[in-house]
């Protein structure tokens, strides 16, 4: 575990030295020949350290296959590599200076705070941006910029599939509640799930569903007592979790002992892939994940297994985190767009991009024109600890087709229920 | 109703011994050397990824003793580093400004973190509460978390040797006339520098022993030396300078008025922390106890 | 002579000490006014109740006639009283010159004219050739230029003298003045007060332990001990009053 | 007169170097990338907080650790202004960004002069600082822990035409003007009767309390005109980052004028300046060192302040002070 770490860290920092080479601050070419030039965008450091790093080895996987094959429109694709360090003043900082070094098409981008403030600076610098992760609703919303495109799943599309699988697999659990850290994306996230519940409930299980008011939680904090308290004292027998990474690593350790696992079932977590089950292993209790792609989902489909082949062989990990995925799409998506957009002009790109349909590991996608949404499947697993080598298995997975769930495109206006 | 209070109290006093376990070495450091040591927390940090690697070695369920075992173990390692620390730079520290040495220890708590990364990766990891501390007891309907029984009983053990030694032995007693008056001291033949290194050595082996301690109560990730510092700066100054009594006293008011606001006024969890150190001070400027006692 | 300074019923305390105990004490225009007594009986206490550096617990000051019991020290520096410390304090990071211009600027400010607006970048000409001036006078000027920290003592204690003479004060009040200095200096010291004293229209209040500068300024004398006054008036009086004697020799000496 | 020990040489160097300084920071858009004119942008704004801050600290004494809140409240003020009336000029949200940060100053000047002092007051403007973190983290009205996003760069009406600041690098001009003009008016301040009289009575509060000055007063002034500035350069950041979020008003905020003014030297007016370019420079520098940039970083900070306790700028000029002093007695001794 420690030793493939360290190779990562130093692997990375290999990446970091040749891109660092690279970025010389005083170039200032935007080059019409050689390599197209995409500009990686995300938390290389901070908190959201162990997101970003997957997201960009996904990146160069897909990058480095392309480039096998011969590259598009004959053209390599060169990438460079900058951290954001989960800032959105850093963020905009480290795009502004991609695109200064001829990077207009970037991509990645884990918290959604940094995708907000380069969203809205990507106008000005002629530039075009695809987020793997940042799953504000505002980026297809009230924010909405032609500039901007989601290559994965939102909220409303994720929750409500969540909250489909419930009401389908568990009818008879009517009473839900919520554990939400107190921020927009916790928020946005209840909100849908409670959406859901409230569609999906009557629909499939021919019940109502009652819904509690959700536990509002601190964030960044070491205790979450007072809040598990809280939770067990919910009449609701379901809940759904969007705490992240390490909070809730802290939040389920801290619920343990008062049997919050027993009494409460199921347990929906909004998005923790298997950061949160990998660190608790054997103690990680039972619930159902929601992921960006999860490779066990999409055997046979050969872009799927060669990535997650390629993906192993690097880490050593089994359990792969859905950013790799979601890294490795963008990517794809921009080599397909390039096909048609072969200046790499930014207007010609973002016209190549709306209605684009690629493949992925996950299989085919469509980039909606209208909103720059994507339409793709929502991917859940159910996952808890075992006395294996892995300290994990993953119990089942239910993929829910994206068009299904995903919320009507309304580029500019606010999302209301 | 009193159930609900009762633990809202508990879950208070298990967030106060935590903080104090951390505020413990802070504030005695900083009674002696008038260095408020930033990089606290990221040597706490360190005492709770050494505990992790530690237990990882061992096969089989940790039990109790054995937990104990290593996180003594990491106090004394992390005791030497403190050695180390204050050989290479508080020595330096002493000559200089007061704010000086908070940018001297912030620094290090940039290097904690950096350090931190480079051996044990940025990814989260979790530690489980040794067999034994993993359950809850039952108490009529209210569930007691062994574990956090065991974070009280941590506190409420470490203060009291740190207030035996304190008060009732020769290099205690020394020590406090050490960090009344060091000049007196050193007149009255005392080994001040000696006393310096003592201090500096304990207070990290405490930051090591409360990384220990609470390597199961949260996840550990790299920005865990952040995570307790600043309220821990909150409980030392409410506390009074260099008080460990203060310090005691402070944690559990600090916990218990966070506790009961964070359950009663959900709507702004954490602020009460805040308000009450403001408050504390505006009417006690001085903390609520002062000189190293 | 008029009444500048009146203490009525002045008592002071901390928690656990009784320092001054019903003091009552007239400083009159023009005199020159010394307090004695042993360590500890109180007198840099009632000197910081006197100046408003502390507040009296019960009992009233009056300057010129009003009321000054409430006036911060700063207040009542604005109406015409100065002081000096046992410790010259002046500031160290600076030039002795610096340390005269902010005195300078600083009675400028109280009277509110334009050399003392705090938007003033530099000091004014007339305020520059006035500190020079004053150095002058004080045998200073050589050392313009140099830090005061690196003065020495008697520079030091000249120094703090000239800056609170440079506000003009009306009523100055010397703790212990000639404190740490050789014999000669003293002599010096107790001719430049005495002068100053003069020339320019001053009352004064001092503390002292050295006998002969005591002797030597004072044209009025009181003498505390314990927080109270057992004597108070003519030095002369003052040194063959019984109760001082008995204080100061023992019962048996007081009928010798 | 001479006022400081500074020689007519060093301090004809340290003018050169600052005009060397702003050279650079007038023409970085005609010759670098526009991450690194987006970071300069920053940094200018970020040395008008810490010089600003450091009219409390090395110049009055006074810690604060909530320095922050003013640069929160500026930018928040100024930005929500943006939102609620678009239609009145940007420089009326600027001024009133900078009111609103002197009366948060004076509010909580008085409340912490009043009580506490030394590391008390840093730790009571600590917890008072976190205050208006968490309540704007949770304010609807300015973007709860997401923060105000999109904010547009204004036109401002100059009477003869009306000048769009969106266009190109006008912003960047119009924050290097800004902030040269609020240096200006704080180098000013610093050297003026009031900055004199506050060091003096940093160094010895009761002599000049016995000058007849006010000592709370004078402090309580410190701390407003301190913060009104903070947030005036709070409130040009705004359009400039397009983005304000909480982190802005968080207390790892607060430590970075302080960090600035030590590395830099907090008893020179150009220290912090100094350290504000320093730091971002080791951060530019370490950015694409992924995994290693935070020991490079803590590493360098580190032996800069063991080994130059002064900070770069007071290190400098007292290396400055010996070589010309040598140099004088060398010429001494050849002309005896």
């Amino acid at each position: 575990m420690v030793r493939t770490t360290r190779r990562n860290a130093l692997k990375l920092l290999g990446v970091g030295v040749a891109a660092g080479a690279l970025g010389m601050p005083w170039v200032r070419n935007a080059q019409a020949s050689g390599p197209y030039k995409i500009g990686f965008l995300g938390s290389l450091s901070g908190p959201a350290e162990s997101l970003g790093a997957p997201m960009l080895e996904g990146v160069k996987i897909a990058v480095e296959d392309i480039n096998a094959a011969g590259g598009t429109n004959g053209r390599q694709l060169e990438l460079v590599v900058r951290d954001d360090k989960a800032k959105p003043d850093v963020g905009t900082a480290a795009a502004r200076e991609l695109v200064g070094e001829g990077c207009s098409m970037l991509l990645g981008v884990v918290s959604s705070a940094v995708a907000l403030a380069v969203s809205a600076v990507l106008q000005q610098e002629d530039a075009v941006l695809i987020t793997c992760a940042a799953h504000s609703m505002r980026l297809t919303k009230e924010d909405f910029n032609r500039n901007y495109f989601r290559i994965t799943d939102n909220p409303f599309m994720r929750q409500r599939a969540q909250a489909h699988v419930m009401a389908e697999r568990f009818g008879e659990v009517t009473t839900w509640g919520g554990l939400i850290p107190d921020h927009e994306y916790g928020r946005s996230t209840w909100e849908c799930f409670d959406n859901g519940l409230k569609t999906y409930y009557p629909e499939l299980a021919k019940a109502e569903p009652t819904i509690s008011k959700p536990v509002m939680t601190t964030y960044g904090g070491s205790d979450y007592r007072n809040f598990v308290a809280s939770a067990m004292r919910d009449p609701a027998v379901g809940f759904f979790v969007s705490a992240y990474g390490g909070d809730a690593i802290t939040m389920y350790q801290q619920a343990l002992p008062y049997g919050f696992f027993k009494k409460k079932h199921p347990i929906v977590d909004a998005a923790n892939e298997f950061i949160v089950a990998r660190a608790m292993k054997e103690n990680f209790p039972e619930m159902w994940i929601g992921s960006h792609w999860y490779s066990g989902a999409f055997t046979g489909n050969p872009m799927n297994d060669e990535l997650a082949r390629k993906m192993t062989e690097r880490t050593g990990i089994k359990f792969l985190d859905g950013f790799i995925g979601e890294g490795y799409s963008a990517v794809r998506a921009y080599a397909e767009a390039l096909k048609t957009a072969d200046s790499g002009k930014t207007a010609d790109v973002i016209k190549a991009l709306e209605g684009l349909t690629f493949d992925s590991p996950t299989g085919k996608r469509t980039i909606r024109a209208e909103d720059h949404q994507t339409i793709k499947p929502v991917v859940l697993y159910r996952v808890r600890g075992a006395s294996n080598a892995d300290g994990i298995e993953v119990v089942e997975h239910r993929v829910i087709d994206g068009a299904t769930v995903i919320d009507p495109a309304t580029p500019g206006v606010k999302l209301t229920f | 109703m009193v159930g609900d209070f009762l633990l809202v109290g508990l879950n208070g006093m298990t967030w106060a011994m935590a903080v104090f376990l951390v505020a413990a070495g802070l504030t005695l450091i900083f009674g002696i050397l008038h260095i408020l040591n930033f990089s606290h927390g990221g040597f706490v940090m360190i005492g709770a990824y050494l505990t992790y690697t530690l237990i990882n070695q061992t096969s089989g369920p940790t039990g109790i003793f054995v937990f104990l075992a290593v996180a003594v173990l990491c106090a004394a390692v992390v005791g030497v580093l403190g050695y180390v620390i204050d050989r290479t730079v508080f020595e330096r520290l002493k000559a200089v400004d007061d704010s000086y040495s908070l940018i001297a220890t912030y620094a290090m708590l940039i290097l904690c973190e950096g350090g931190v990364k480079l051996v044990w990766g940025p990814d989260f990891i979790a530690l489980p509460p040794p067999a034994g501390l993993d359950g809850a007891l039952l108490l009529g309907d209210l569930f007691i978390p062994s574990y956090s029984l065991f974070v009280i009983l941590s506190g409420i053990v470490v203060f009291l040797v740190l207030d035996f030694w304190i008060h009732r032995t020769r290099s205690g007693k020394v020590m406090q006339s050490v960090a009344l008056d060091p000049w007196m001291a050193n007149v009255l033949g005392i080994n001040i520098n000696a006393m310096f290194t003592t201090a500096v050595v304990a207070g990290f082996a405490l930051a090591g022993l409360a990384g220990g301690l609470l390597a199961p109560n949260q996840s550990l990730s790299p920005g865990l030396g952040g995570t307790y510092i600043i309220q821990a700066f909150g409980v030392i100054i409410v506390g009074g300078i260099g008080n460990v009594r203060g310090a005691f006293i402070a944690a559990l008011v600090l916990g218990m008025i966070d506790a009961f606001g964070t359950v009663y006024v959900p709507e702004y969890p954490g602020i009460f922390f805040y308000i009450a150190v403001a408050g504390i001070l505006m009417y006690r400027p001085q903390g609520l106890l002062s000189g190293i006692r | 002579m008029s009444n500048l300074l009146e203490v009525r019923g002045v008592n002071f305390a901390y928690p656990s000490l009784k320092v001054l105990t019903d003091i009552n004490l007239t400083i009159r225009e023009g005199e020159s006014h010394v307090i004695i007594g042993p360590n500890g009986a109180g007198k840099t206490t009632l000197f910081k109740v006197l100046s408003g550096e502390m507040f009296a617990k019960s009992g009233q000051v009056f300057y010129e006639g009003q009321d000054v019991s409430a006036l911060d020290a700063w207040q009542r520096v604005h109406r015409g009283i100065g002081r000096t410390f046992q410790m010259a304090r002046l500031f160290v990071e600076q030039t002795v010159l610096d340390n005269v211009i902010m005195a300078l600027e600083s009675r400028e400010r109280i009277k509110k004219t334009a050399h003392g607006r705090w938007w003033r970048l530099s000091p004014t000409k007339e305020i520059v050739e006035e500190a020079h001036l004053r150095l002058a006078e004080y045998g200073l000027l050589k050392r313009v230029d140099d830090l005061a920290a690196n003065l020495s003592h008697g520079d030091k204690k000249r120094l703090e003298l000239l800056l609170t003479l440079a506000l003009r004060p009306k009523l100055i009040m010397l703790d212990e003045p000639t404190a740490g200095m050789a014999p000669e200096d003293r002599r010096a010291a107790i001719e430049t007060i005495n002068r100053l004293r003069q020339s320019e229209g001053l009352t004064l209040l001092l503390t002292e332990h050295d006998m002969e500068v005591v002797f030597g300024l004072a044209t009025r004398l009181t003498v505390l001990n314990h927080g109270e006054i057992i004597a108070s008036g003519d030095p002369e009086e003052v040194r063959r009053d019984p109760t001082v004697r008995s204080i100061y020799f023992g019962k048996g000496a007081a009928h010798a | 007169m001479s006022r400081g020990q500074n020689t007519s040489s060093t301090t004809s160097a340290a003018n050169a170097a600052i005009l060397a300084a702003a050279l650079v920071f007038a023409t970085l858009p005609l010759w670098a990338d526009k991450g690194l004119v987006f970071l300069a942008g920053i940094v200018m704004v970020q040395i008008v907080f810490a010089v600003s801050f450091n009219l409390m600290f090395g110049l009055t004494g006074l810690v604060s650790f909530g320095q922050a809140a003013f640069f929160a409240a500026g930018a928040y003020t100024a930005a929500w202004l943006g939102r609620a009336v678009p239609e009145l000029p940007f420089l009326i949200f600027c001024l009133a960004g900078g009111l609103v940060g002197a009366l948060l100053a004076l509010l909580i000047g008085v409340v912490a002069l009043r009580r506490a002092s030394g590391i008390y007051f840093a730790i009571l403007t600590l917890a008072l600082g976190q205050l208006v973190y968490t309540l704007i983290g949770k304010s609807d009205a300015l973007g709860r822990e997401d923060g105000l996003v999109g904010i547009k760069r204004p036109v401002i009406d100059l009477f003869v035409g009306t000048l769009d600041l969106s266009i190109g690098d006008r912003y960047y001009y119009f924050l290097l003007v800004a902030c040269g003009i609020l240096l200006g008016l704080l180098w000013w301040v610093w050297h003026g009767q009031l900055g004199r009289l506050l060091a003096a009575l940093r160094q010895d509060a009761e002599r000049i309390r016995f000058f007849g000055v006010n000592v709370r007063r004078y402090r309580e002034i410190a701390f407003i005109i301190s913060g009104g500035v903070t947030a005036l350069a709070g409130a040009l950041v705004a359009p400039w980052s397009q983005i304000i979020t909480p982190a802005i008003a968080h207390w790892s905020y607060s430590a970075l004028p302080i960090l600035f003014c030590l590395l830099g030297g907090a008893s020179r007016f150009w220290g912090p300046a100094v350290g504000a370019i320093v730091f971002a420079g080791l951060e530019y520098a370490t950015r694409t060192m992924v995994g290693v940039s935070e020991l490079i970083v803590g590493g360098a900070l580190l032996v800069v302040v063991l080994a130059m306790p002064g900070g770069i700028v007071g290190t400098l000029s007292l290396l400055a002070r010996k070589l010309t002093k040598n140099g004088k007695e060398r010429l001494n001794e050849q002309s005896a």
